[in-house]
């Protein structure tokens, strides 16, 4: 992987985390965001590394905790921001909120909310895909505790019966909200939920941006070549709670720090730039600065975006566009 | 012009659309090989091939998922639960996820899906197979509910709703599919029905009959039998019940002062309810009566023909109803 | 007697009644070590052990499949939704199983079950976690629906539903919660509210207004504001819309000759929709007015909160209602 | 097994067939059984075999084609012909037909027409049991087919999670409607999705009623000591149509022949008893007789039974004895 490729990927994963922090701050502090907001912090690789293995025309669709997705695929952090702010000029134009970010033109479909719901959507993206004869594939990210309702089940047997191009990837953070795998689930390895359906699947480092990666980039193939869904099971964290407001006391003592100080993905793609690519600290630091002003300037877009206007309320019950009628 | 009954209406506006448009598919339980529980699509299996028609697992909840992700991908699904009674495990992806993708997002996504929902009682299967739920999915904005009662609406609203960017759920009274009573002429020639408008279905001065689907039959058969009496009813077909076209249904009240709604569904909050409702407000000086509401009765289908029988409508009930208020 | 939020009195009603009876047990998501989200449960897991406060996986259809069938075989499961939009891809289970086994059985079988939905929207959730899709719920016959308004009602109500023996739906409005306006002398001595009985929670001479749950509070805003101006506006809680007791309404309808009905849900096809067909029918000569329907307008809910709350109905938005029919 | 018991099993497995042909005819002969009709001949050894082994106060909960499983529990063939024919000595009054029998007393649940549903249910019969502390187990049944919806997957989760005392009975008849496994479901061994739930699976001869019986006994055993869920897929094949009028197009030429030129039920263990227990044919055609006495009986107590009052449509919506309202 060359240079400007891992500088890149360095800059997205701090612009997550610090776009997430200071989402923290603005809706803890200011009371400038409301309703959920569910940060992906510890998860930064995941997103970035997967994202970073599609080709124009891919799918991406995932679940409510979608800032890392929506970053990653290129939405601008003032859209993100401005529509977790609720203002017209969001991704959504403030129809939508944390959970609910998307880009047409990205090919990103959204940010849901219910749990597995779009397991099922991205299946069908899919299906749209080899309906139509191209070689475009899906990437469909949910949680651990989504494995456990009848979507996720119907849809991988689906995609699996169909050999659909799709690589469901599992963001495994051990729990769902305040439950644990162990609690929740019979399997306490994805993979093996993915066996039942006969669909490859393969357990990977989801704080190692590079393995990460390598294994969505062989996924992807995978699929174009016809092979049918691939399952990646992504061994990840998340270091805030569930979503704001949560204490987080479910996890046993010193879980968190283990990860944060041994795995943080950010930390060891840094130790990659400057060991293996003899990157200096100097250039680090001046994307973490860039990174902080893109922020910034992100917040101050969205103070200063309107609202959207209350006769815009019935717009878009239906799509507009109708061809017949 | 044919001659043909609902169900050849379907299969005609079906076969038309997916010659007419090769992003038209058809995905569903027995839908390709078995050619529909119903027979509806028959044949589809042969002339469009296995990509276009697709039996699924009995999986309603990625069948109405999958077809959603499809829809907003590009392709123009048309799912098909075996029978409404299915849709009910797939109700969050159809009135929470086909429903809501366009507004959620902004406008960015259309979701081109028909649903088709085979539905209805009185086929003697019991309370968890005989539903007829139409207002529960009308209930919710962004979906698009829409209830043929001929051969001629079938195909027309059928081929709308295929052509429509947004979702929409296509029920078809299982009851009037091989009708004889319900074969009607249907011009060879291209033609659609637009959604979201009701149809005076015969014309009188007396009272206004306001129902759809199954109910517009036993309604005329009640008509017939007023008539010989001097009763004149006019009948008017909502046809979809989301968006509810009240306009034709307002103006024959203006003209009759009075009204009787009848629908298939449990009474309480049903259609009537709401038709009601928007008579006596948005036509408030001309109600002469209570306006009245024949539906089935609120108690799960049985099994017994006859006790199955006794919770629906009829055209007595529909005389009855008539006769109270005149 | 103590005073007690709205969540308070449902907390009680829950540990007094596992305290009673110990065939009733909770099961949901993060009912236990969390505590509940909403934190109703908190200390339960402690007090009842993990045999009686159960963590379920997110599983929804067998949440509610798996408490049908616990009910049936002699315990008395309380289930809970984390919110009543999770309660759709729980659909058939609910209305088509809990529901219906009673009945198809033939009364064999009894179905002990409260199934509770915190719900409500204008929490900026968005269009798929902010529904008041009561009403549907309610369709189903075979399913008691509740929505408490009060600590008071909530606790007596949720007793009443426990010790029931069929399925309940027990909808808790989220935004009452933790209201102060809604704190309330709750009596500490055994009391149950019972199933399927309104209520009136302020007696007027001038306009009924007909409500239940959020809407009780705006419909006192609004009738604090009217009685200002010398208007007395009686308002009813329906408590109970599933079996819906008329009774209180119709007599003050018929005391008011107009009535307004307020809801949090979407109007089209919705609760008032029903009290407008019921009172309009049954009290036909009494009516003075078009009644009125004050509801959430038809459209999902958006994130931006000024503009969601646009959608939902307010004490002006009654205030409107009343004064345009006086 | 003793004789005795084995002439029991072959009574019960002669009544289910007489019983199920002569619901056939008058069905589509004489009209007087309506809605659907789905026949259980060829998997006769399934129910019967793995009902004689359970106990007094386990729960039998199956789907919509329970004719045999209603027989074998106990439930007269008068009041199951009875409900059939929708009249009010019913098995439960008329009100439910062919695919909703039951029998409290026989702790037989019925009888579901949704594909899986009962599937949780079940499974809450298990965890009431658990709760409760008693050692009786659930034996719930399902289809092929059934496997691929949503309620399978959470239900044999949750159950795995929690360790309910339930057996999960798969009746493998090759088809789910006319659509075969190969079409409709990933994993082509159903025993290979219990896995996913580490849930203990075998797969039984459904044609042997002895190594069904052997195989529930050993189930049932294991959830009575605490062991968790167990899973049975018994291979076996149904001879008719899905529903009444489907001329089952959709089998391989001569599939059904073999099935039933080589593997049937009842030629099996009448082979067994003449052969293994020198039992005379002649004790064996006076069963058969016996048998079509009582389908006979049954047809004529249903033929002189009354239908239903229409005065007690309204009954039962609720359960009457609510405790307090
Ligand atoms: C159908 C449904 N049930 C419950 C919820 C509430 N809920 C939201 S997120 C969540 C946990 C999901 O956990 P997981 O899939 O592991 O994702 P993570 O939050 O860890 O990223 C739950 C229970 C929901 N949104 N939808
Ligand atoms: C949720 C649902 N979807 C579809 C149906 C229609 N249906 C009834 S039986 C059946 C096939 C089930 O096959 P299987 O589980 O293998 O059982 P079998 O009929 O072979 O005994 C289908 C699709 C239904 N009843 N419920
Ligand atoms: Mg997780
Ligand atoms: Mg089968």
């Amino acid at each position: 992987m060359d240079k400007e490729t891992l500088l890149d990927w360095y800059h997205q994963m701090v612009l997550i985390r610090r776009f997430e922090e200071r989402s923290d701050e603005l809706y803890q502090l200011e009371g400038k965001i409301k309703g959920f907001l569910h940060l992906y912090i510890g998860q930064e690789a995941v997103a970035v590394g997967t994202i970073a293995a599609r080709k124009k025309g891919d799918h991406i669709i995932t679940a409510y905790r979608d800032h890392g997705h929506a970053l990653a695929v290129g939405i601008p952090a003032s859209q993100v921001m401005a529509e977790l702010m609720g203002k017209a000029t969001g991704a959504v134009g403030g129809r939508g909120g944390s959970m609910h970010l998307a880009s047409k033109e990205r090919t990103f479909w959204g940010g849901y909310g219910i749990v597995g719901a779009h397991i099922s959507l991205g299946t069908g993206m899919a299906l749209a895909e080899k309906y139509k004869g191209t070689d475009n594939v899906c990437l469909c990210y949910f949680g651990d505790g989504a494995t456990n309702i009848g979507y996720f089940h119907e849809s991988l047997n689906m995609a699996a019966v169909w050999d659909l191009p799709i690589v469901f990837i599992c963001e495994n953070n051990k729990y769902g909200m305040g439950t644990s795998i162990e609690k929740a689930s019979a399997a306490h390895k994805m993979i093996d939920k993915a066996k039942a359906y006969k669909i490859p699947g393969k357990q990977v480092d989801g704080m190692d941006i590079f393995a990460v990666y390598e294994a969505t980039e062989k996924a992807i193939d995978a699929c174009r070549k016809g092979k049918g869904p691939q399952f990646l099971e992504m061994m990840t964290y998340r270091y805030e709670g569930h979503s704001i407001g949560d204490r987080t006391r479910y996890r046993p003592e010193g879980e968190l720090d283990k990860w944060r100080d041994e795995k943080d993905p950010i930390a060891t793609l840094q130790n990659h730039l400057l060991q293996e690519h003899k990157v200096k600290e100097a250039d680090l630091v001046a994307i973490d600065k860039k990174v902080i002003k893109e922020v910034d300037e992100a917040v101050e877009f969205s103070d200063d975006s309107p609202l959207p206007a209350l006769d815009t309320l019935f717009d878009h019950i239906y799509p507009s566009n109708a061809e017949a009628n | 012009m044919a001659r043909l009954t609902l169900r050849e209406a379907i299969t005609e506006a079906l076969r038309e659309e997916m010659r007419r448009d090769e992003n038209v598919f058809i995905m569903g339980e027995e839908v390709g090989a078995w050619g529909g529980t119903y027979a509806v699509t028959k044949g589809f299996l042969e002339e469009f091939g296995e990509n276009r028609v697709r039996d699924t697992p009995i999986s309603e909840m990625a069948i109405a998922g999958a077809a959603t992700g499809a829809a907003m991908a590009g392709t123009r699904p048309i799912a098909e639960f075996m029978t409404i009674n299915f849709a009910f495990v797939a109700f969050d992806a159809i009135v929470n996820h086909a429903a809501k993708v366009s507004y959620m997002f902004n406008g960015q996504f259309d979701c081109p899906i028909v649903f088709r929902a085979p539905g209805g009682g009185g086929k003697q299967l019991g309370a968890t197979h005989s539903h007829t739920p139409d207002v529960i999915f009308a209930h919710f904005p962004g979906l698009k509910v829409v209830c043929p009662a001929t051969p001629y609406d079938a195909k027309g609203l059928l081929k709308s709703a295929i052509r429509d960017n947004g979702p929409v759920l296509f029920i078809e009274p299982v009851a009037l599919y091989t009708s004889p009573k319900v074969r009607d002429e249907v011009p060879e020639e291209e033609f659609t029905v637009p959604l979201g408008v009701s149809d005076v279905k015969r014309e009188g001065s007396d009272v206004t009959i306001i129902t759809y689907g199954e109910g517009l039959h036993v309604s005329l058969d009640a008509a017939k039998a007023l008539a010989k009496e001097g009763i004149e009813a006019e009948i008017i077909d909502l046809r979809s019940l989301q968006p509810l076209d009240m306009g034709p249904v307002i103006e024959s009240f203006k003209k009759t002062f009075k009204a009787v709604v009848v629908e298939f569904g449990h009474q309480t909050y049903g259609i009537g309810a709401e038709i009601a409702a928007r008579l006596q407000d948005e036509a408030f000086d001309y109600i002469d009566a209570p306006i009245k509401r024949v539906a089935q009765y609120d108690v799960p289908a049985p099994y017994s023909g006859e006790l199955e029988r006794a919770a629906l409508p009829n055209a007595d009930r529909v005389i009855a109803a008539v006769k109270e208020i005149l």
